[in-house]
């Protein structure tokens, strides 16, 4: 039950079709943009002044790979909008995704391959060739123990990936890593508990009726949150007569808070207990008949609501009014994620979830839990993504000496791992670093090599997005500018690698663009061709931006053995004492910047805040009583301590968080990565304590206990709004209960996907 | 003709009633507040497609924000009750548009299709339309703008960049409607399609909560959704007559 | 060449007596230079009627309906429909003419003034400066010797400290 | 009716003010040329740094887009109100004290207008189109818009500025002449140009006492307009606090109280330095201090009458905007304004005090403070508390703004010190009117009966 069915999506595919020859004519029209106003003497003739030119992409702002389209004007890229065809995003964008124009436009890009000059860390570079640079490189690479070559990347599927492996494996170490901070390994881990799943299902927000979400904040930054924006649209208003109800439980109010019907503090951590008290609930009120019904009864027989209100602080009405509504309504969906599944006890608390989803019986049903099957490629990626417990062990080997040669590809592990996690002083144990990123990040400024990669926008690749909708869909990502700078793709880059090292024959492409074109025959041969012309199909694909295959999961449920009997939420550890560390710290992925990599796009740091409104820095969020009993007025600075160091922000009071938590936004705080990031505001990361759920290894970043103490100073953070209560001026109006709306499943867009060509 | 007819038959025409009101086309918005998640995609799409300055920080510390859509807040009661209800506010093309009528030059009017519209080069910047402005969606350029090499390479050149002096807002993504409607006149269209423009913010809106279109057309997706029960303007008791309609934030636990 | 019978008076009293006398002496309307506007002038030498008045009547009508054309006709020439507003709005376009009909009848006013008092003065005439501190001068045209000792012996009878002859043309 | 120590001849009020005129002492000099320098260095020079800049350079911001230029505009519009309009009601009502004062009064209109002219475009955003605001036929297609009340300004002052200097220089022709007669070299012909030839026959004074007394006819309403006009620029809008029908009259009494005091201020320094205390008695302080209590206490009553219809509407937006008004941010600058004009003026009510020079002097700049902090107010507390609360933002004004404020003043004493060397600063002939004319022995004094 994906939001795009089969009919529906391939007619879309269909009408990609429509202009064919976007992508194809680009090798031609690629010239350097800078020179002319407009740059083509003798212009190709897909291009006529004045008139813009659509090409269908990835964005490759976060992990959720959406598709875009691309406006260009000249040989330039204007504006980024949606692709309307590509069932994830089904032409939305988020406002990260639309300051995409700025990576590729930024001042502070890295223009060409160089080489560390002076010490590491103090910024000196000079230029140099490719040749040199891929060569140097290729000999450090040539040198190194087999298994002293590690490759840590950031989070890359398809084909991309795929080339990755072959390198490695041609390496012959298995030291390649995909870092990603926001990476939910938790939710992997637990669906693999719950269900043997190896993949993450699809959540239907579109068509539940209720959703029950513990902490995730669905709509800012958990897996794709454009998809989920889209469902909560039309549950609220799109399905006529019945309106979704949104219920959101967490200790500090995220977006998603904002936009639930009901929001529910509890204890930090005590997400799983609740989840528990709730089907406890449900199965003591007989609203579940499976055959196996007296084991759930038996298994969550001790997780009365009283105890569970105990331990969460949700009063016992509350927990037996949700555990009646989700039964009730059908379909009902419970999701968890951000700090709910970034505690020592994530794993058992998305565990829990998945019960609750299991004893409404909404697996594989529209909207419930729908599986995925694999991706059509890059599926491997999953084990290779690394969590916490992944990367203490790359450093513990780093410092010990067993790591040659780290080759870093646009991950910031610097900025997204905690001080205590000791990667930067690790990295000075590595000999050689090579950087693929395209900025002067944290990480990059420790490299010895730089050999700057394409940003998205200018650089061959594919996506298969994960979790995907239902069914495989793929994505190419085509060049929709000429590179600006001096830059190659990371494609292109390992191939040159790997041609230097002399992989001719396991790796014998010579461009990033051959690779996927061999790649994508495979998927067209796959597919049963009707048309026997690979050629129309890329081209086709190139144009409508996404690939799609009518292969479905069947929804037959199958729960691991031994769940049910082997369910329960251990407690919640905290780094700290309650004395000394009196508030849980809160660290959640910001709305613009989401980990860090926004922060050197000036749009994204002026998108003022959503929850405070504002822009350009950090800023602590205390409830309003708690700073009050502390002697703290909004702005005034102060120290937020924990065991492994302390940050400075101002403090903003938030009436929407418990009263022993604070929260912080991660994103700012940058010692590097350009102008519009380098000292600003603070990082809570790093004084995150190095907690980890045992279960899956994932960093708790929930778990970290801090003291907060006065400085005296004040400095109070710039807000672009003034005061926030409506005086009874009816600005916002609302009306109760139901209404009668008629709503308006919005399949329209105003874009042509049309190139102005013959 | 000559200029006496024209007054004549401008007479004649003129004198009734906001007389303009039989323009061709009366391009509207609406919002519904049900499904805003405030998450600030129509805020970013509007600067990128409309060349909207980097303010920058000092800027913003004096107060001068240059956002066409804006998502305002509004907090509702206290902990643990708390509500946070998010209104994204941007100009509301008023039919009788307080702003109008205060500007000595003419520098913004109605126009032809319902428009409030904003003329940069004749504007001479006395800012009196930002006063009588109710709902403070006018910006005005407080300095020259500049952007730090390449980012000017992202510049849409169907819009203009704004110098100082200069008050500026939304204006529906004009330059689109003209597309669209240079689009119908080629393929022989007397009128543009419904959904065949959209402003940017409405393209983005990944939650669907802005709808837009001329209301006009009967059929069209906003006159269903204006039409809608829970329909309202904001500050309507002042009259301005906006064209951007507001769909009520639904209270589940209220009735 | 004309040539004037000029009295110089110490108070304006003496200077209308002898005004009075000279009048009565069947000469040519006699005039009066004084540092002050001289009340009574009027029962001396008879009532003066002012064309001014006219002047500022006729300039503030004319102004009225300049005004309101101004407004309302250009708005029809120049169509900027704002706010809702008829294109033809009177309220606003009355101020206009209330104000133009004033700056009109100002200026007519000022007009009328330097042609009814010939203003500015292109030709030079019978003037001493005395009469602009704080004498009465009496000056009175009289051609011919005899007419001029007629004069002078009526203006010494008045009291007159000193009589001169002017001929037109010095000053 | 003068200090009756010595009786005044003719000669002596005209030998004063040509001395006055002609004869120049180094006082005068140092003080023009402070007066130049500082013009220059706090008025142009910050203006002109805001000319390249853009209007950032002054502390304006969203919603606050007006600030003190507005408020200086409105200020020196106020000030121009009582020099011509006192002097027009006292000339028709034909009062004798008026006539040693009325001239510089008249000045001060007609500069402080100046000054205003000055602060509007210093307010715009691109003064270099000013000309747009002006209906000139063009290509463009483009017009002024008639509807706008500023529009009805640019009018309403132009009218106002050409009034008043005519009316200014119309009543001092007859003492042009009179300087004239008592000047050689350039300012000969220079009044001689002025004076356009006046000999002052009967019927020159006759078509003068017309035209004079039509031109204050029609200058009484349209002083009256000009701040009704500047006070729509603000009732006009639907600002809480500032969309009131009080508006018109409450803009008039402030400005011709504020007027009244700038003239009590100048009398004193033309009484001072250029010694025309024989002209300048206390009876005009005495009169001008019972003019002042009357319209303070006007004054008070239309603030009290704001205060209570905020209070009464009952609506937020008014409610909210009155508490801040009380009580906000710029609270300390509303109570100041109440000292200065409601509660200090109230010491009018003793003669001692009215006709005690220095403390005259005192109140009278005490009362303009506090009318241009009514000013700034008026702008300030309403823009910052509009509709939509997610807007509300303090504005204080910046280093840019305060130097121009100090920067108008001077302009303004510059072009005063510049009248007094040209025009009479006070009517010799008006004077000489009042002064007691020489009688011929055994006639009834009909004279003296008017």
């Amino acid at each position: 039950m994906a939001n795009v069915d089969r009919r529906e999506f391939l007619k879309l595919v269909g009408a990609g079709g429509v202009g064919a020859g976007a992508g194809f004519m680009l090798a031609e029209s690629i010239k350097h943009p800078v020179e002319y106003l407009i740059p083509y003497p003798v212009p190709p003739e897909e291009f006529s002044p004045g008139i813009a030119t659509w090409y269908n992409s990835v964005c490759g702002m976060c992990p959720a790979g959406c598709g875009i389209s691309v406006r260009t004007r000249e040989g330039r890229a204007k504006k980024i909008e949606g692709n309307p065809l590509h069932p994830v995003n089904q032409g939305r964008l988020c406002a990260l995704g639309q300051a995409g124009l700025q990576v590729l436009y930024n001042p502070d890009r890295l223009t060409g391959p160089m080489i560390q000059s002076g010490q590491r860390g103090d910024d000196k570079f000079v230029k140099i060739t490719w040749e040199d640079g891929l060569s140097r490189t290729a000999e450090r690479l040539a040198a190194a123990r087999r298994d002293g070559i590690s490759f840590l990347s950031q989070g890359v599927r398809g084909h991309l990936a795929e080339l990755f492996e072959l390198f490695m494996g041609e390496l012959g170490s298995d030291r390649l890593l995909h870092y990603d901070f926001g990476h939910p390994h938790a939710l992997y881990a637990a669906n693999r508990k719950f269900f043997g799943e190896h993949q993450l299902p699809y959540y239907d927000i579109r068509n539940t009726r209720y959703l029950l979400s513990f902490g995730a904040d669905y709509l800012t930054n958990w897996l794709s949150p454009v998809h989920h924006a889209l469902g909560f649209g039309h549950s609220r208003q799109g399905n006529d007569g019945h309106r979704g109800r949104f219920v959101q439980i967490e200790p500090k109010m995220s977006i998603s808070g904002a936009a639930a019907d009901e929001w529910i503090p509890a204890r930090p951590g005590t997400e799983g207990f609740l989840a528990l008290g709730i089907a406890h609930h449900i199965v003591a009120d007989g609203r579940y008949d499976g055959d196996d019904a007296g084991k759930w009864r038996a298994s969550l027989a001790d997780w009365s609501s009283d105890r569970v209100a105990g331990l969460s602080g949700v009063s016992e009405e509350t927990i037996s009014r949700l555990a009646r509504e989700f039964a009730h309504a059908e379909p009902a969906l419970a999701i968890a994620g951000g700090a709910a599944a970034n505690h020592t006890n994530a794993v058992d608390t998305l565990v829990a979830v998945n019960a609750l989803n299991y004893l409404v019986g909404n697996i594989g049903k529209a909207g419930g839990v729908v599986f995925n099957p694999d991706p059509v490629t890059g599926g491997s990626v999953i084990d290779r993504q690394a969590n916490y417990r992944t990367m203490q062990n790359l450093i513990e080997n780093a410092r010990d000496g067993n790591i040659d040669v780290l080759i870093v590809n646009n991950t910031n592990p610097a900025f997204t791992l905690p001080r205590a996690s000791g990667f930067r002083e690790a990295l000075a144990a590595i000999p050689t670093i090579v950087s693929l990123s395209s900025f002067m990040d944290e990480t990059t400024l420790m490299a010895d090599v730089l050999l700057p990669s394409h940003t998205y926008l200018e650089a061959w690749g594919d996506d298969m997005p994960q979790p995907g909708v239902g069914f495989p869909v793929g994505a190419i990502s085509q060049p929709v500018v000429a590179p600006l700078y001096n830059s190659r793709s990371t494609g292109d880059i390992i191939l040159g690698l790997a041609g230097k090292l002399g992989f001719n024959e396991a790796i014998p492409w010579t461009s990033m663009e051959d690779f996927l074109k061999d790649g994508w025959r495979q998927i067209y041969e796959r597919g049963r061709p009707e048309s026997g012309d690979f050629d129309a199909f890329w081209r086709d694909v190139l144009v409508s931006g996404v690939w799609g295959e009518n292969a479905r999961r069947d929804d037959s449920v199958v729960i691991a053995p031994g769940v049910i009997e082997g369910l329960a939420v251990s407690a919640p550890q905290f780094s700290g004492e309650r004395g000394d560390y009196p508030f849980i710290l809160h660290s959640y992925l910001s709305t613009a910047m989401y980990d860090g990599r926004g922060a050197n796009l000036p749009w994204m740091q002026e998108l003022p805040d959503p929850m405070t409104s504002i822009v350009y820095g950090t800023w602590v969020e205390m409830n309003p009583v708690t700073a009050k009993d502390m002697g703290f007025r909004d702005g005034d600075l102060v120290t937020v301590t924990s065991r492994f160091g302390s940050i400075e922000a101002p403090v903003v009071t938030f009436p929407a968080i418990m009263p022993d938590v604070v929260a912080i936004p991660i994103g700012q705080g940058h010692n590097a990565l350009g102008r519009y990031a380098r000292n600003r505001g603070a990082n809570p990361i790093e004084i995150l304590a190095p907690e980890t759920d045992s279960a899956s290894g994932n960093l708790a970043t929930s778990a970290t206990r801090v003291a907060l103490a006065a400085t005296g100073r004040r400095a109070a953070p710039v807000k672009t709004g003034g005061e926030s209560r409506q005086l009874g001026r009816g600005i916002v109006q609302s009306t109760g209960g139901r209404s009668g709306s008629p709503g308006h499943s919005a399949k329209l867009n105003s874009i042509p996907i049309v190139v102005e060509s013959a | 003709m000559s200029i006496w007819d024209r007054f004549a038959s401008g007479w004649r025409e003129f004198r009734k009633d906001g007389y303009y009101e039989e323009f061709d086309y009366a391009w509207t918005m609406t919002i519904d507040l049900d499904r805003c998640t405030g998450c600030g995609a129509c805020v970013t799409a509007c600067q990128a497609e409309n060349n909207i300055p980097i303010v920058g920080e000092e800027q913003l510390e004096r107060g001068r924000e240059m956002q066409w859509i804006r998502i305002e807040r509004y907090w509702e009661g206290e902990y643990p009750n708390a509500k946070l209800k998010f209104i994204p506010m941007l100009c509301q093309q008023c039919d009788a548009a307080p702003c109008e009528t205060v500007c000595p030059v003419t520098a913004t009017y109605h126009n032809q299709d319902g428009l409030n519209v904003q003329v940069y080069n004749r504007c001479i910047g006395t800012r009196s339309c930002a006063v009588y402005c109710p709902y403070t969606v006018r910006y005005f350029n407080y300095n020259d703008h500049h952007w730090d090499a390449p980012l000017e390479q992202q510049l849409n050149p169907d819009v203009t960049v704004r110098e100082k002096g200069v008050m500026e807002k939304c204006t529906f993504c004009v330059q689109r409607i003209r597309q669209a409607k240079d689009h119908a006149k080629d393929d022989g269209r007397r009128r543009v399609r419904d959904g065949e423009v959209q402003p940017a913010c409405v393209q983005t809106c990944p939650s669907e909560a802005l709808v837009f279109g001329d209301r006009k057309d009967a059929s069209s997706r906003v006159s269903k959704s204006m039409s809608d029960a829970r329909a309202y303007r904001v500050l309507d008791e002042l009259n301005t007559q906006p064209s951007v309609v507001y769909l009520k934030k639904v209270d589940a636990d209220a009735d | 060449m004309a040539s004037n019978a000029l009295g110089l008076f110490r108070d304006p009293d003496s200077a209308l007596e002898a005004a009075r006398r000279l009048k009565g002496a069947g000469f040519a309307r006699p005039e009066l230079i004084s540092p002050i506007p001289v009340h009574g002038v009027e029962d001396v030498l008879g009532p003066k009627k002012s064309v001014i008045r006219r002047f500022t009547f006729f300039g503030g009508l004319f102004g009225a309906l300049a005004g309101f054309a101004l407004a309302a006709g250009t708005a029809v020439l120049y169509l900027h429909p704002t706010g809702g507003r008829p294109i033809i709005t009177i309220p606003p376009f009355l101020i206009i003419t209330y104000e133009m009909t004033i700056l009109c009848g100002i200026l007519a006013t000022v007009l009328g003034f330097l042609i009814s008092a010939r203003f500015p003065a292109i030709r030079e005439r019978v003037y001493v400066p005395e009469a602009g501190v704080d004498r009465f001068a009496v000056t009175v045209d009289c051609d011919g010797e005899e007419r001029f000792r007629r004069a002078e012996a009526i203006l010494r009878e008045a009291g007159a400290e000193t009589v001169r002859s002017i001929s037109e043309g010095e000053s | 009716m003068q200090t009756e120590e010595r009786q005044l001849q003719f000669t002596d009020i005209h030998n004063d003010v040509v001395r006055s005129l002609v004869v120049t002492g180094r006082k005068y000099y140092i003080t023009l040329g402070c007066a130049i320098v500082l013009m220059l260095a706090c008025f142009f020079f910050p203006w002109f740094y805001q000319l390249y800049y853009g209007i950032g350079a002054a502390g304006m911001n969203s919603p606050t887009v007006w600030g003190t230029y507005l408020a200086s505009f409105i200020f020196w519009i106020g000030l121009s109100h009582s020099g011509t309009l006192l002097s027009c009601v006292l000339h028709i009502t034909n009062s004798q004290w008026r006539k040693a004062m009325y001239r510089s009064a008249e000045a001060m209109t007609l500069f402080s207008l100046m000054v205003a002219a000055m602060m509007v475009m210093v307010h715009l955003g691109r003064p270099w189109f000013i000309h747009w605001a002006v209906p000139y036929p063009n290509q463009m297609g483009l017009w002024p818009n008639f509807r706008s009340p500023l529009l009805f300004d640019v009018m309403a002052i132009t009218t106002y500025l050409t009034g008043s200097s005519i009316f200014i220089y119309m009543g001092s022709i007859p003492d042009f002449a009179a300087v004239r007669d008592r000047t050689a070299g350039w300012r000969h012909h220079m009044y001689v140009l002025l004076s356009l030839g006046w000999r002052g026959t009967d019927t020159e004074w006759h078509r003068l006492g017309w035209a004079y007394t039509f031109l204050a006819v029609l200058i009484i309403p349209l002083a009256v307009s000009v701040h009704s006009i500047v006070s729509w620029d603000f009732a006009m809008s639907i600002v809480p606090g500032l969309h009131q029908t009080i508006f018109a009259p409450y803009f008039v009494v402030g400005a011709i109280y504020s007027g009244t005091a700038g003239i009590v201020t100048v009398m004193f320094v033309l009484r001072k330095y250029m010694n025309f205390e024989q002209y300048i008695t206390k009876l005009h302080f005495d009169n001008l201090g019972k003019l002042l209590l009357v319209l303070s206490l006007l004054w008070s009553y239309i603030n009290i009458l704001e205060l209570f219809t905020g209070w009464y509407s009952g609506t937020s937006t008014e409610y909210e905007q009155l508490k801040y008004k009380l009580f906000g941010f710029y609270a300390p600058l509303y109570w100041e304004m109440i000292l200065f004009c409601g509660v200090a003026p109230l010491l009018l009510i003793s003669n001692k005090f009215r006709t005690s020079f220095v403390p005259m002097l005192l109140l009278s700049i005490a009362i303009n403070i506090g009318m241009y902090t009514e000013r700034f107010l008026i702008i300030a507390t309403t823009l910052s508390r509009q509709y939509l609360p997610e807007s509300w933002r303090v504005y204080v004004p910046s280093l840019v703004e305060l130097s121009i404020i100090v920067g108008s003043v001077a302009m303004f004493v510059t072009l005063f010190l510049l009248f007094v060397k040209i025009f009479p600063s006070v009517s010799i002939y008006e004077v000489k009117e009042t002064m007691k004319i020489p009688k011929r022995k055994g006639i009834p004094e009909w004279q003296a009966t008017h």
